[in-house]
């Protein structure tokens, strides 16, 4: 019912969007969060940026995000895909898809699912910009929306 | 033996990915693992000193210094996470 | 750079995603909701659906909603698509979908977006049951879900 | 002349869906209208009598039982909205 996948290749939004509804007319809300790679970081333009993860852990770690939003809410199903290796601006780096009978659920369950990959799961972005290659920083950000979810929602 | 894992800013740091401890009576849990390390003197030292944030995973869970680390286990220190 | 549509047809929501994010490389962030048609409502199966509207109005509805999030979020283009008409199980109602720099404010005014839609948009809908056609009732849940918008955030 | 719309539930308990109607000296403001149309007994009492809740538009302008109107205006008036 749930899937997670780390690959190289691209991936298709509307296939695997396609794919959670399947052929099941309880669903009344899929909420998608997509990322992309941005041409620009902390002022600088960026040309390309590498991911690198801890294979396996990082399957256990959304293995793990996804069965706690399965736990907090009532869902019908979540996908999480994620790119690997090179990357070019415009391209997809993450999709979060979940689906539910009703939009609050769908909507609360894919930020907190995006929000913790971004803290918990083992990836590393590293940009190529005029100055030379870099590794991105972790945003003090993310962590403070992680954060959120603890707190009596 | 004890797998030891890097990535990311630290393995470019200490040159290497990976490699395989003697898990002596000394390395009992992770804390002493990163004392081993650091008596290597160099980028391991540095790598490892105070004012650097490592994050720790034994079995590929997030742990602490405190983690128990036994034959057999992987133990991987790693920058924090910036993904999604 | 914001659209609005109602129409009868089914919508392409891969390519309205494609639209919106266009080759704009300082998106970082989309959030699309799509509310589907379910073949259950009130303990009851629904077999067809028919949304009326109200010219005109809908579109100068929808047109305020979607101006009023610009207002509040930084944002980079806005996309609301409204199905009226005969609709079966598993048909997709609505579509809203929300470009950002960065995640937070794109969750934040499609959620806004859809909640308000839900509660000032001039859309009406008469489900086809067993028991014969019947209209649905507005549910207190959503103007629960669009005051919430109007405390402090 | 102002157009008077219905819609939904509304439209079909009163049969009609939309309607001309000479706004005189009588109909200054939607509630003026609304006296007119429940004047006419029925479902026209019916629809408009206490504890229906009727939402009011002017011009396409959600609208209350104060608001003016004037020779030209449209006015519609539904139940509550349900779509999305």
């Amino acid at each position: 019912m749930n899937t997670i996948e780390i690959q190289t290749e691209p991936f298709d939004i509307a296939a695997i969007m396609a794919e959670l509804r399947a052929d099941n007319p309880a669903i009344g809300a899929v909420v998608t969060f997509v990322g992309l790679m941005r041409d620009m970081n902390e002022g600088d333009r960026v040309s390309t940026m590498t991911l690198e993860h801890y294979p396996g852990m990082t399957e256990k770690a959304l293995q793990a995000i996804v069965e706690e939003a399965d736990r907090r809410w009532d869902l019908m199903g979540i996908r999480v895909v994620h790119r690997v290796g090179e990357l070019l601006p415009l391209d997809p780096i993450v999709m979060v898809a979940v689906a539910s009978t009703h939009r609050g659920a769908a909507f609360q369950a894919c930020e907190f699912v995006i929000d913790y990959l971004k803290t918990r799961a083992p990836f590393w972005k590293k940009e190529r910009t005029p100055e030379g290659e870099r590794w991105v920083d972790a945003r003090h950000g993310d962590s403070a929306a992680e954060q959120r979810w603890n707190k009596g929602q | 033996m004890i797998e030891v894992l890097f990535f990311a800013r630290l393995r470019e740091q200490l040159g290497t990915a990976k490699e395989r401890l003697q898990a002596g009576s000394e390395a009992t849990d992770v804390g002493a693992v990163i004392k081993l390390l650091q008596r290597r003197g160099g980028v391991w030292e540095e790598a490892f000193g105070d004012g650097q944030t490592v994050i720790m995973a034994v079995n590929q869970e997030v742990a602490s210094a405190s983690t128990p680390v036994k034959d057999g286990d992987e133990v991987a220190f790693f920058p924090p996470v910036t993904g999604g």
